[in-house]
């Protein structure tokens, strides 16, 4: 069955469904009107139409660089496409503390490191240090979040082991550096040793960095995943909220 | 930012330009033309096509004898109108029809076809009163952000696609949207009706497309609390007819340049001397402001040395729209960002003609037009001039900026272009905010020198033309490298002299106090 | 039988055939993390591995931008690829007119036009006005030329009526707008009337414009075609050659 | 372009730059670091590594007895080449092997071992100078085009791929070119050997990796006729061993900071200040120009607010650079285009500090870093805030650029992301080309506000500084709000007293008369 027109996408140029898209990139070749050609091939051959090599020039001696405009014939189906925020309640830090004391019933302890050889604290501090990130306060101002800040380079072993010792309700792992899917192999290592440690369902698993997605984090077990410009307060309103689900569902006391 | 001027050259050159421009107004006065003519009977609430799609004006003042049209269309319509006993509309329909025929009304007196029509003027006179206020109103509870007004072009050839591209522009950012006339439109001599979804390279200019247009900017202006303006070209065959529409549809801003059609289109340098002055009387009373077609100098010929042209050309086109009755407040002067991006200095080169500009017209709403001519399908490198030219922009105050686009040389802007060029201006004008206002220029550095020859330049150029008079200066090609001969171009033959008693009662209601 | 690896080229990123290819476009849809996903999965299926979404955002209510890195599994054998230049032969004004005067033995007659209702005279004008291109004298400037230029909006019919006026050894067509498909109508409009009138073979035809390839004139059945950047002496060195090469063959003597 | 700065409060920073820095020379000229004593033993002409892949220099200086240790290296391999009568290397070998025992020479005569050492020392020496004398040589024949010396990166992590890169960056118009090293090599107490293709964000640096890409960049060199510049990483736990390595293969810069390994590495403090301290003698000998690291206090922290500590910065690095003995023209300070672009008038902050550090360092090769924190998938917003980058180091003259990539935020540079960044320095780098010559700043304008404030905090966070001393006021967390514990961090294990009679030989023959 096919989906009704409305929910078909495809690129939108200037008219409803033209499928027009730009692309660039560099072929290995010492440009020459014939270089142009290869590009415009090139390009047909991933299946694009009405394919209109734009620029073409040589930008080393053997490599030259192309600007490609053309037509896709492919469409998606948005009405299909599953993909749920993690950031779906906008909430305040009062109103997320009030939740905690009041559903939780006691203080929420979070630790957050970058793992792995990656050393970009930067967004990590955003999310956990007092100052926060654009005027949102970081984890560590909230009264009912008991927050370690492990900082960076941090093995998956080390982050287990104090999740362990300190009993942590919420594990934040980033990655920024992407390069040769590290951050894959890191995430996954974290989620594989929580699991082997069997404490993963004890915690809250979430993962974070430029290039994460919800969807991505969720396939890799998480529960939940933070991309580019995530405000601390969306991070803690997702723990808030699920501590309280948690709470309510188990019916455990916390003193 | 400020350049040491000699305000003496200044009004040495004000002087050239009335000089110029005093023959050209007593040609004017003597003489109308078919689409003045066609612009008084729509102006009287005539709208409408035949069966065979000719618009109902053009089939009235077709349908007109020689010696009618020379006394005006207005007294051979109120002369039918006066018989028939009918609304202009109706009266119309039945001439588009063949019912009537305004020709045979010769015989009417003259006070009778007057007093048929004056009805008729006062309801237009009020209604465009009415849609000036309007226009007011909505920008006092909607106002729009500071300038440099963020100004962009959709032109997809179908309306209903050019409507979802200007409110998806206004929502990112534009203040101005320019509606782009299909190519070949300037060339029609009538203006096409009804909704149209076919154009090449740009959409039909009809009174319909403006209504749409209107409607969903008027609605968006009100989501978005700021209103957005709309705009479209006067230039060509029909300037008073399309300056009619767009003061009925409440356009905000109108292309009419004193020059553009004679250069860039070939029409003939009478008809568009005439159709300027009665569409700019038009623009005055709408409230309306005029943008001037400078930029195009330096599209086809080099930029750095059309220069002093450009500057001659803004004094012509000021002196011109003072005539009509023009505020300098409502007189947008063009200029461009054109020089050749490869040129050394060439960023120094554009920011002495900028700021030139603004401090020689300091009221009037400059119009900066962007890099297209050296934009080529390298859209990494066609942003950066972009962005140059939103610096050059916003540090010398210019008021309508039009964005440029990374797909100048490519297509006419998709819609994710329009959103990258408005977030570049946007970028630029902000981070480089109040740079203006924090530099000075060194004295006897490049751009003081370049302005000051620039100026001198001009000076020259508007003597020469002043001696030459203004219709041979053309002739011999002193704007654009372009020359035109005054009895050629397209539409000489709807050029006629007016006979004694021609009467035009919008003209007679709007001729400013200058012009007489 | 496949073709030797070195002459099999697929873009270049940073690793020889990694295939990374820039795209960039609009879909019709309010921005959110599921439009990222739309996005992605349309990359996919448009035949792209490693697809990362890299920019996403609303540019308004009901439309979002993407900026997405892919690879692209697709490459092309370059030794296959013909596009023979039409600007083969650099010479100066001075050779082409001593070429002209030497083998062609009589002034070559040029006529030129941008047809149909287009208007960009700009093109053409560089290659045909005395002062030319870039610093590179236009046609006008030859000894050996004579010059047309009959200017915009030229209706094929026009130009061909005038080519058998006027005796032209080469029509020079100029078409810069190409919305819709228009440069190819005319130019191919412009061709089948000089074969109706049959005067094809008694004169080069030659095209240019930005988006101009010499392979896509040659299929038009142009002699050759200039695309961006073309200079006048490569389009006179051209006419020069041919025209010197007709004589050798046909022997044909002048005057 | 100038800013009116008070010269005696510059003079104030200077001195308590020197206030600063005394205490912190003497305790370098009491100790040694094991990178220290390995670079030593580099000089002395001894490479490769043993079965286990360790670094001969490691294994030798490793396998010392305190008490040797204590006296420096040099004596030791000294004793043993006195005893052994075998050249460095060889010896070396045999260390590796097991053979030989270094730690079994405790009793030769000091002199014996001395004399050992000598003509090593001088033929190395000898060498740098060489090295060095074919640069200027080069330079002389092969010009760079003048400054801002457009700089990008290759890290491929495989040095042939690097080597493509770098070759044509070059051919894009590139003067300098810099391998960026493997994430985590910093922290790596060795140095890996040979040429590598694998690393992960960067390339290794290795003697091999060093001398595959001089010898291509020489070729492009002579093809273009342009010396294309080399540079590498010193910062990190083998500081002196990388310069040696460096002024061995002719790289012609290092990035070399006095405190960045220390805030950003995490590496023990005194460990950096000691290590620092002798790669800079190297760097001096062999004309190297250093490159310091102030740019990653903006991108950690906020670029407004660290704009002061940047500049004290820079104040304690020169006074350290200088008593390394490296004169102003080999001191490329560090300062960075990181506001966030969404900063009103950001550009003119921007433009403040960098014309502060044009002033303050009038003769120093200022190294300028691009955007990079603000930088997003965004790559046409990205490209634009490269080229205002741009724009304000060619305005505020500086000397090495690094060219910013539009793909900043996404991976470390395609070849043709280089090409266009390229191509946007060198647009605007041209078409901007004398503007900072042009204009003059408002007194009491933002920009000349923002710079006097700057200067002033400047002073005062250097006057806290030299109260509470460099290592105290660094755990408080003065720059980059990053705080280190004196003994903390990485590599404070390799750090000694040095004994009485502890003797470099190196040490002596370049010692600055400054540092004495
Ligand atoms: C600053 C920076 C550095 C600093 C890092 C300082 C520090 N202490 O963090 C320094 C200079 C030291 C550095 C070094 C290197 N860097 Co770096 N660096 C950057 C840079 C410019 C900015 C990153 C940043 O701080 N962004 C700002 C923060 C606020 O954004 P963010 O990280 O996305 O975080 C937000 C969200 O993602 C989310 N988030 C992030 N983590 C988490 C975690 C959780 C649990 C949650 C909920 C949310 C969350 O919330 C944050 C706030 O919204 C980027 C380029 C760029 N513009 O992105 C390159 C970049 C990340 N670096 C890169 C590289 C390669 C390196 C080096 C390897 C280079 C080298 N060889 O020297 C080294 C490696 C060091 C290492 N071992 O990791 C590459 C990575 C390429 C890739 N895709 O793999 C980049 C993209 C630059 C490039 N184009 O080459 N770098
Ligand atoms: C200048 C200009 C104008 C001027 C033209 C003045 C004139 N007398 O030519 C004016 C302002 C009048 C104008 C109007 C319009 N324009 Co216009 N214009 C341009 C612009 C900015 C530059 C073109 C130019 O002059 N380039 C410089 C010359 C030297 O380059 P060139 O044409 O490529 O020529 C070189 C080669 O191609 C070659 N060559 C060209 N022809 C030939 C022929 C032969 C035989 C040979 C051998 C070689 C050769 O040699 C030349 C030298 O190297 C381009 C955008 C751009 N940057 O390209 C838009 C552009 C071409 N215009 C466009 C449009 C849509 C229009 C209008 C329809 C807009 C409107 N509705 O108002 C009108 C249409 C007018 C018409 N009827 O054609 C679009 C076309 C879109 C498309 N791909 O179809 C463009 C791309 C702008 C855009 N992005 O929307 N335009
Ligand atoms: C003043 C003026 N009028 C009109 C136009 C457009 O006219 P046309 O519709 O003839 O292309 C322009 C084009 O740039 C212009 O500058
Ligand atoms: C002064 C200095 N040294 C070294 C580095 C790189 O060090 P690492 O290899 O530790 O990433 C930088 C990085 O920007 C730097 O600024």
């Amino acid at each position: 069955m096919s989906a009704p027109l409305s929910t078909l996408i495809k690129p939108y140029g200037d008219t409803i469904n033209d499928g027009a898209v730009q692309l660039s990139f560099t072929l290995p070749i010492a440009w020459s009107e014939a270089a142009d050609e290869a590009a415009r091939q090139l390009v047909t051959k991933m299946g694009f139409t009405d394919v209109s090599v734009v620029e073409g020039r040589p930008i080393a001696r053997t490599f030259s660089f192309f600007v490609v405009y053309a037509r896709t014939p492919q469409a998606v189906d948005f009405s299909t496409i599953t993909a749920p925020s993690a950031k779906s309640h906008a909430m305040e830090m009062d109103e997320i503390d009030a939740l905690v004391r009041e559903a939780v019933k006691r203080k929420i302890r979070v630790a957050g490191a970058c793992i792995g050889t990656d050393a970009h604290t930067v967004g990590i501090d955003a999310i956990l240090n007092m100052k926060g990130y654009k005027g949102d306060y970081g984890l560590e101002r909230y009264h009912e979040f008991v927050t370690y800040n492990l900082g960076s380079q941090v093995s998956p072993e080390e982050l287990v082991r104090f999740a362990v010792e300190k009993e942590i309700d919420a594990i934040l792992a980033s990655q920024v550096v992407t390069q040769k899917g590290s951050d894959v192999a890191n995430f996954t290592a974290l989620a594989e040793m929580l699991e082997a440690e069997g404490v993963r369902d004890r915690l809250l698993l979430i993962c974070g960095g430029p290039r994460v997605t919800n969807l991505m984090a969720t396939e890799l077990g998480y529960d939940a995943g933070f991309g580019r410009g995530t405000l601390p307060s969306e991070v803690a309103a997702f723990i808030a909220t699920r501590m309280a689900e948690r709470r309510a569902v188990n019916g455990r006391a916390a003193s | 930012m400020h350049l040491e001027i000699d305000p003496r050259t200044v009004e040495r050159c004000r002087a050239l330009a009335a000089d110029i421009v005093s023959p050209v107004s007593r040609f004017i006065a003597a003489h109308s033309t078919l689409s003045v003519e066609r612009a008084v009977v729509r102006l009287l609430g005539i709208d409408g096509v035949d069966a065979q799609e000719v618009p109902l004006p053009n089939v009235i003042v077709d349908g007109l004898t020689p010696g009618q049209r020379a006394r005006g269309a207005a007294l051979a319509v109120g002369a039918a109108l006066a018989e028939t006993g009918l609304e202009p509309q109706a009266l119309a329909e039945r001439v588009g029809r063949g019912d009537v025929n305004v020709a045979s009304f010769d015989n009417t007196p003259e006070v009778a076809a007057r007093a048929a029509v004056r009805p008729h003027v006062e309801r237009m006179l009020a209604h465009i009163r009415g849609v000036r206020e309007t226009r007011s109103e909505m920008l006092a509870r909607l106002p729009q952000t500071p300038p440099p007004l963020l100004y962009v072009i959709v032109a997809s050839g179908n309306i209903y696609e050019d409507r979802t591209a200007a409110v998806a522009a206004s929502e990112s950012g534009a203040q101005v949207i320019a509606v782009i006339r299909s190519t070949g439109q300037s060339l029609l001599d009538f203006v096409p009706f009804g909704p149209t979804t076919e154009g090449f390279g740009g959409t039909y200019a009809t009174q319909a497309n403006f209504k749409i247009m209107r409607e969903a900017l008027d609605e968006v202006s009100r989501r978005l609390g700021r209103y957005v303006m709309l705009t479209n070209y006067a230039s060509g065959l029909c300037m008073p007819e399309i300056a009619t529409m767009a003061a009925i549809e409440r356009l905000d801003m109108l292309l009419n340049d004193s020059m553009y059609g004679i250069l860039f289109r070939d029409i003939n340098m009478k008809r568009t001397f005439i159709d300027q002055h009665f569409s700019r009387m038009l623009n005055s009373y709408s409230g309306i402001i005029i943008n001037t077609g400078e930029d195009n100098y330096l599209t086809t010929a080099d930029a750095v040395e059309q220069a002093p042209a450009v500057l001659a050309s803004q004094f012509i086109n000021e002196e011109f729209a003072h005539r009509a009755g023009l505020p300098d407040e409502q007189i947008g002067l063009g200029d461009a960002f054109e020089i050749d991006p490869g040129l050394e200095d060439g960023f120094l080169y554009q920011l002495a003609q900028a700021q030139l500009a603004r401090q020689l017209f300091p009221h009037a709403p400059l119009k900066y037009m962007p890099p297209t001519k050296h934009m080529t399908g390298d859209i990494f490198k066609g942003h950066l001039i972009d962005a140059l030219f939103n610096l050059t922009s916003v540090a010398t105050k210019q008021t309508i900026h039009l964005c440029g686009m990374l797909t100048e040389a490519i297509h006419t802007p998709f819609l994710g272009d329009r959103a990258l060029s408005l977030e570049n201006a946007r970028y630029i004008m902000s981070t480089a905010r109040h740079f203006g206002d924090e530099i000075e220029i060194k004295r006897g550095g490049i751009i003081d020198t370049r302005a000051k020859s620039v100026l001198a330049e001009a000076e020259r150029l508007l003597r020469g033309v002043a001696e030459r008079g203004l219709m041979h200066a053309i002739e011999d090609g002193i704007f654009a490298d372009v020359k035109r001969p005054p009895d050629g171009g397209r539409g000489f033959e709807g050029v006629f002299e007016r006979a004694a008693g021609y009467w035009n009662p919008f003209e007679e209601a709007l001729s400013p106090e200058v012009a007489a």
